[in-house]
């Protein structure tokens, strides 16, 4: 695995980063090279914003993205944005809850799912990106569902290790998407 | 029915980038409302600061020169000199004007620099993410007071507009907020007061504002007009601190 | 005897203006995102406007009209 | 891999580096997008009962620093390209009193208030001009966050050890990005005895000065003599650079820090197209590793060489003057915050070793 | 016969570049005093700016560092920060300190940071022939105001003292006069003070003088002391403005 | 000699000339050896109704001449080196916003305070480095009090016809000496339309906005191609020299403002002893004479060329670029605020024309 | 009762110290330029010092030793 | 004539700097290349200053002289230092009312002549420079007696022209000592 990609995009406070984070902690994990790098509009707060998490077994390149393996959009202006920027065979996630269009790509993996439905229906809004990190990892096997776990373990402090089985039950109901 | 109250054209169409409940927007009107209502859109040069409002010259419609971080004081003082029969006001922060612009303000308002001020005050640095202003509050947590402002390690809030009031060449400095109506109003007042002084030629006009920044203080939007009532008019009061009585029969 | 237009893709869904109304007829629609992705805020009762602006006033987005 | 690794992100990492290096004295003012330095440090030196001070501008925290090290301890500041303009009087006077002191500059794309987003604009002021007068500073370029860890402890062993100005010339990329980092149990920490040091007499017979101003002109140029001297040392001994391919290598890309990355990838892209790319990636801009770029150009099997850059051309010179027109020097370039494809450099690879025009 | 008056060892052996009658020698001279008297010349570290003292670290026996134009009170926080219990004094002119080092005084001030401030105030820029200084008197003729200082071009004098007074961390602000032995004797005790603010940790310390610049005002030197007294003093009040009832237990 | 010629310091003709350039605005902060500058605007400016501002510090005046250039009008600073450094911000923001504005710099000994006697240390910072990003400016290297005024003048007309910062780099000997200068009855002076000036709308349809901050890459990035495309017309186009005898010299030096005066001397020395020496003097340090110093260099009967500088060796790079490994370059500099004796310089040239090693 | 002592090197001609002395023993020596070009102050009658040291307090230059 | 080089050295405020600006005027009135450069010590007032002046057919190369044709010294330091900065065979010319130490070198030509008393005699100290100028004139004809009194005329402010004939008369008697 050379340089596979990820873009992650959504507004402000929808969690993008630090499932960002999270993506790249798993593949660490796994002994993989892993680069996460952030991107913001020009708003200060809300907004738009997107960041991009390389994995390989080689020193990474850019940890900018120009063509993605994947991109996981949690708006819409994200997926107009991204869509283009996916790679022939590539991925598309989206939080069909929130977003209401269809690519125009047909070259590509289309994955609508209602992250944040399932989020809300788990009591925890932060669970919409950890369902699409659970679709991400069981379309791609860029990181397995084991490394999720064992990386939630050592990054959580241990007074929010009572997260844990949550996070696994939306990444599981994500996982069942790519399925 | 009439229109009492629309957006007006002393601001561009463009739709802020402020963060929502941000007063830096309430500010931004009352100075673009204030220019269209004395006739002066067209005679006014403004300067932008860096800060949140780096780019407040896509919203003011008036001429806008955009200024490094600090220096709109002496940018203000280079187009004044040059052109002594337009407006010039400068649109700062408080990391902008109280730190790395200290002397430049000082310097302005020495001179007696025939320009206004508008200095918004809100006792963080807001566009680069939070860290302490010299006007932050002892206490107060910012990204680079972690455990709260000490005084020990990390000195004292400064008043800026009562020190400017100091200087002689200072002739109007007034401190307002924006925490409702009834001070909207006597915020825009002081704008247009200041735009007065200047045409007067009297000299230097300031116009403190103390303002919120919901992002970096961790609040909601009606939360931190709260806070900014209870915590930050203590140690900053409002009201006029020169020029209250003055003279201004505006030159022609 | 006053009307109140919010301009939804100005609307930041602060809510100063909701706290500024006197006569409380302004609430952030908490089941829509604008297109911005915010909860803009909608009038739920026109009539009771009385044009006093004061939610105008207070807006840092100038998304409101007001008319008497 | 011995030691454990940890995502963090490269601004993160220049701080705790600087932590582990010794550094207890931090002077800086806020800049995007080097504003996690602070805020790490802001944190950290409060509870090791370190010194953390937020200055009133970049210039006054350049004259921290000098303080500071004037009085003999280990410092840092860390700014953005617009910061590091302001501290250029202040780096000068650096230089000139021969002070210890490192200097992280995240550059960020100008000129002016320009953007945040990452560039190498800087590589002229880092490496020439800058400050005013005959000096150099020690120019460091890392290529990743492990070598930002790396390379920021060194700094500090550096800087003592020739007394002068070390430089960290990042990018936004390295600054902003979080790759794995895995700190090594001990450092390696050099100490050196600073007499000069103005710490109170405290019984010395002489008092100690610290300055840079040296009104007789004879006075003043064996000053400047004795600098020159000690720069020529430096770069007889302390010039780095990675080199890849260079035993059979056609095209030598030369590239630093975020570029060199882009790059390697390039060469994997090209070798599947049959031609031979190399590269040579200076770690220190200063020394610049000048000796290697001739001896490489001297080869046969060498036809050219591709500089990239995210600039309009500054490395490039430093390129040109050592391969001395023994071979064509080509560029590659982006600006405004831009980064260039490895598709980009592919193609001007791909031109260059068919002989056509760039 | 005992010797009641002697140079003091507090100063080097080398005679001062000094125009005669400066008294920026007298100045020195109760500096060094005063840290020999003290104790602390072996654990002072004194900062020398730029103006015609620039070198007047080989004058001061303690360990010295000459800062930038400006910016003692940054080289010394510097200093103080990473040598807490060490004394540090900054040296500067008006021109170095009131005008391009403005930001550093205020903010050090600001800070409370735990260092002495000996500012002498000369009504202009000795060290680069005469230009006006913020502190040159309305009226004063200098190189870059040839027809007397004019407040409607060149704005108004700065009162330092006054203004470092109303920053919370300056807990001691004295301005003092050299014109004759009993002023001398009130300059010293001043001194004195600001050393012992320093090291009680109360905050920052601040002395002016009121000093002649008998070659850039054009009069001999016994005739400066007298327009000191007769013009600058009416501007500048002697006076302690901060702190004159501190009380200063030395902590050990 | 048709107009009369008055004995003045270098420094008062800068001043004079920008007069005369119908410059009527100046910002400026005191320092040695550049006050003669101030002193002169402070009189004649206060005398026409013109503006002299002392600013509190050279980055506020930096920051004044931004202001008053966005306002469209002429304006001039002057100061000294380490004044100069603290204009780089300042000066990057001009270059950014491409605001016209003439800045001189009456170069002192460096680094740090340095001394106050002349120097050619700024030579990089004025040509490359100085501020952050990639910006030129345009610099005027006069080499005497009759050149300083006709070059002074033509500043502002460059400045305004490229809308850029143009540098009048001097050294303290040209702006300290007294020479005879003849003024023009009618000074040249090109008149631009500034449409883009912030002067008020006054009923202008859109509202002008002077800036340098373009937080999109790309548009950031056009900005700056932008930048370069005008400074490649700038370099085809505005290149000054002097050149001295290169029809059939066997050495030739290169030499800027003083070190080409004294220089000129020694070409009448060696042919003396039968050595032909020639001489390239820029005028214009950037855009560089490397053309001309690139076909000197190809001709055969050039052997070598000696670049004489006051400093370290810093133009020497510039022309070691622009010869390209055709002859060897060598170098002599003195630092420190002395000068070259031109028996020092012969003496290199013997060496060299004997073929030993320098 | 007093003597004051004189550094002819350090001196400077400023006067000041002339002013100062109550006594007014102290005079410059128009009629000599010492090692620096200046006209040196002397003491016209020791017998009369008083050793105040006003006029030492007074020396910019450190140029007076009193002795009491 | 090529760079003609002359040092004019003393102590602050004895006029060094105008004198040597005069004979550059002088010579300029000839058409002249001329340069004045001057040069200070580190003291801020008092203390020793010189200036060259360089006198040409040609263009100037250094205005900053290392070997002077002449050297007028009004002070003993003066002598001390720019005694060994004479070309051979150039002059030294010394103001003997305040220098009395002779010259080391045996070959240059040393006039030593009692300016400053001139000057007090003709109830001006500004003249003892003055009748320096007068012996420089004199002995290297590098500017002439009319030359110096018409530029004199040209830069003297009208109302002060009542001190010329002082001048000339302190110039000329300056002369006579290289006679
Ligand atoms: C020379 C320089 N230093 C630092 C910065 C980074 N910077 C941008 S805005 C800002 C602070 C803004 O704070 P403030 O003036 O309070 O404005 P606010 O954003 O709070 O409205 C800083 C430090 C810069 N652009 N230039
Ligand atoms: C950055 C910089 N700007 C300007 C100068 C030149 N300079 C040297 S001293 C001085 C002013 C000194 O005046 P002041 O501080 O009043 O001291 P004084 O000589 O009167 O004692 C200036 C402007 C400098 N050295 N560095
Ligand atoms: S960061 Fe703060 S000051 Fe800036 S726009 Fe947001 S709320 Fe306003
Ligand atoms: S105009 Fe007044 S009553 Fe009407 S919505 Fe606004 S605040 Fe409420
Ligand atoms: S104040 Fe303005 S932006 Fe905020 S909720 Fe009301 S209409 Fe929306
Ligand atoms: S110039 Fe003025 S301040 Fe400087 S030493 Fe002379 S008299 Fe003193
Ligand atoms: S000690 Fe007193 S009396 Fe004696 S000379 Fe000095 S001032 Fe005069
Ligand atoms: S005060 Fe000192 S320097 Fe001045 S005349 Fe008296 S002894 Fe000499
Ligand atoms: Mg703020
Ligand atoms: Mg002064």
């Amino acid at each position: 695995m050379i340089d596979f990609s990820v873009i992650l995009a959504g507004f402000g406070g929808q969690g993008i980063l630090s499932a960002g984070k999270m993506a790249a902690e798993a593949a660490l994990y796994e002994g993989k090279e892993v680069s996460w790098f952030p991107s913001y509009g020009p708003e200060m707060r809300g907004g738009t914003c997107n960041c991009s998490v390389v994995i390989s077994d080689e020193a990474i390149g850019s940890p900018v993205i120009n063509d993605a393996d994947v991109a996981i959009c949690l708006n819409q202006p994200s997926m107009e944005k991204f869509e283009n920027s996916i790679k022939p065979g590539g991925v598309l996630i989206i939080d069909s809850s929130l977003v209401h269009i269809k690519p125009k790509r047909t070259d590509i993996r289309f994955i609508p799912m209602n992250a944040s439905d399932i989020a809300s229906e788990l009591g925890n809004m932060a669970f919409a990106t950890i369902s699409m990190l659970g679709c991400l990892s069981e379309a791609t096997k860029c990181f397995s569902r084991d490394s999720f776990e064992a990386s939630l373990r050592e990054v959580l402090p241990e007074r929010r290790h009572h997260l844990i089985p949550g996070n696994l039950e939306a990444f599981d109901k994500g996982a069942s998407f790519a399925k | 029915m009439a229109i009492v109250f629309e957006r007006t054209t002393g601001l561009t169409d463009k739709p802020f980038h402020y963060c929502p409940g941000c007063t830096h927007g309430i500010i931004h009107r009352i100075i673009a409302e204030t220019m269209v209502e004395m006739g002066i859109l067209d005679s006014t040069v403004g300067v932008a600061s860096v800060g949140c409002t780096y780019n407040s010259y896509e919203y003011f419609s008036c001429d806008m020169v955009q200024a490094a971080h600090g220096r709109a004081p002496a940018v203000a003082t280079g187009i004044k000199r040059s052109l002594k029969d337009k407006l010039v006001f400068t649109y700062q922060g408080d990391g902008d004007l109280a730190s790395i612009g200290t002397a430049e303000i000082i310097h302005a308002a020495a001179r007696g620099e025939k320009i206004c001020t508008f200095f918004v005050n809100n006792a963080v640095y807001g566009m680069t993410s939070g860290q302490m202003a010299p006007t932050t509050l002892l206490g107060q947590v910012t990204t680079t007071s972690p455990f709260g402002r000490d005084a020990s390690y990390q000195g004292y809030p400064i008043n800026v507009s009562e020190l400017i009031a100091q200087l002689t060449g200072a002739v109007y400095v007034e401190r307002v907020s924006l925490t409702d109506y009834k001070n909207v109003m006597k915020a825009k007042a002081a704008v247009k007061k200041a735009f007065e002084v200047q045409m007067s030629g009297k000299g230097f006009a300031f116009v403190e504002f103390l303002s919120t920044c919901p992002t970096n203080w961790g609040k909601e939007p009606c939360e931190s007009l709260e806070w900014l009532k209870e915590k930050m008019i203590p140690q900053y009061p409002l009201g006029c601190f020169k020029g209250a009585d003055l003279d201004l029969e505006v030159k022609s | 005897m006053g009307k109140v237009t919010i301009n939804d893709d100005l609307c930041k869904g602060c809510g100063l203006c909701v706290n500024a109304c006197p006569k409380k007829i302004l609430e952030l629609e908490k089941s829509r995102l604008n297109s911005k992705g915010y909860h803009p805020v909608v009038c739920t009762d026109q009539s009771s406007c009385i044009g006093c602006a004061f939610c105008a006033v207070q807006c840092p987005d100038t998304a409101i009209t007001v008319e008497r | 891999m011995a030691q454990k690794r940890v995502l963090m992100k490269g601004n993160e990492v220049i701080a705790e580096a600087a932590l582990r290096a010794g550094c207890r004295n931090y002077f800086g003012y806020p800049i995007t997008p080097q504003t996690e330095v602070m805020h790490y440090m802001a944190k950290k030196m409060v509870q090791i009962g370190g010194n953390f001070v937020q200055a009133e501008s970049e210039v006054s925290a350049i004259n921290m620093v000098y303080g500071a090290a004037a009085a003999g301890a280990r410092v840092l500041t860390s700014s953005s390209s617009p910061g590091i303009s302001l501290k250029q009087e202040g780096i000068s006077y650096i230089a000139g009193a021969e002070l210890p002191a490192v200097v992280v500059n995240i550059v960020r794309a100008g000129p002016g208030l320009g953007g945040i987003q990452p560039a190498q604009g800087d590589y002229f002021q880092a490496t020439k001009g800058g400050g005013h007068g005959d000096y150099r500073n020690f120019v460091i370029a890392p290529a990743s966050v492990q070598e930002l860890y790396e390379l920021t402890v060194e700094a500090f062993n550096i800087a003592d050890r020739y007394r002068m100005l070390v430089m960290i010339l990042g990018d936004g990329t390295l600054g902003q990005m979080m790759e794995p980092v895995a700190y090594r149990e001990n450092e390696n920490i050099e100490t050196y005895e600073k007499p000069w040091a103005c710490t109170g007499r405290q019984g010395r017979s002489e008092h100690n000065i610290v300055t840079s101003i040296y009104i007789e002109p004879d006075v003043l140029e064996a000053k400047n003599r004795e600098l020159q001297d000690k720069y020529a040392l430096i770069e007889s001994k302390e010039v780095r650079y990675e080199a890849i391919g260079l035993e059979d290598a056609e095209i030598v890309i030369t590239a630093f820090s975020t570029c060199s990355r882009i790059s390697r990838n390039v060469i994997r892209q090209a070798a599947e197209l049959g031609i031979k790319v190399g590269m040579i990636r200076p770690i220190t801009l200063w020394p610049f590793p000048s000796k290697i770029i001739n001896e490489t150009a001297a080869k046969s099997s060498v036809k050219a060489f591709l500089d990239v850059e995210l600039n309009a051309g500054q490395m490039v010179e430093d390129v040109r003057l050592a391969v001395n027109g023994k071979k064509p020097v080509y560029f590659h370039g982006r600006m405004g915050g831009n980064l260039p494809t490895q598709k980009e450099i592919l193609d001007k690879i791909i031109k260059i070793h068919e002989g056509g025009a760039v």
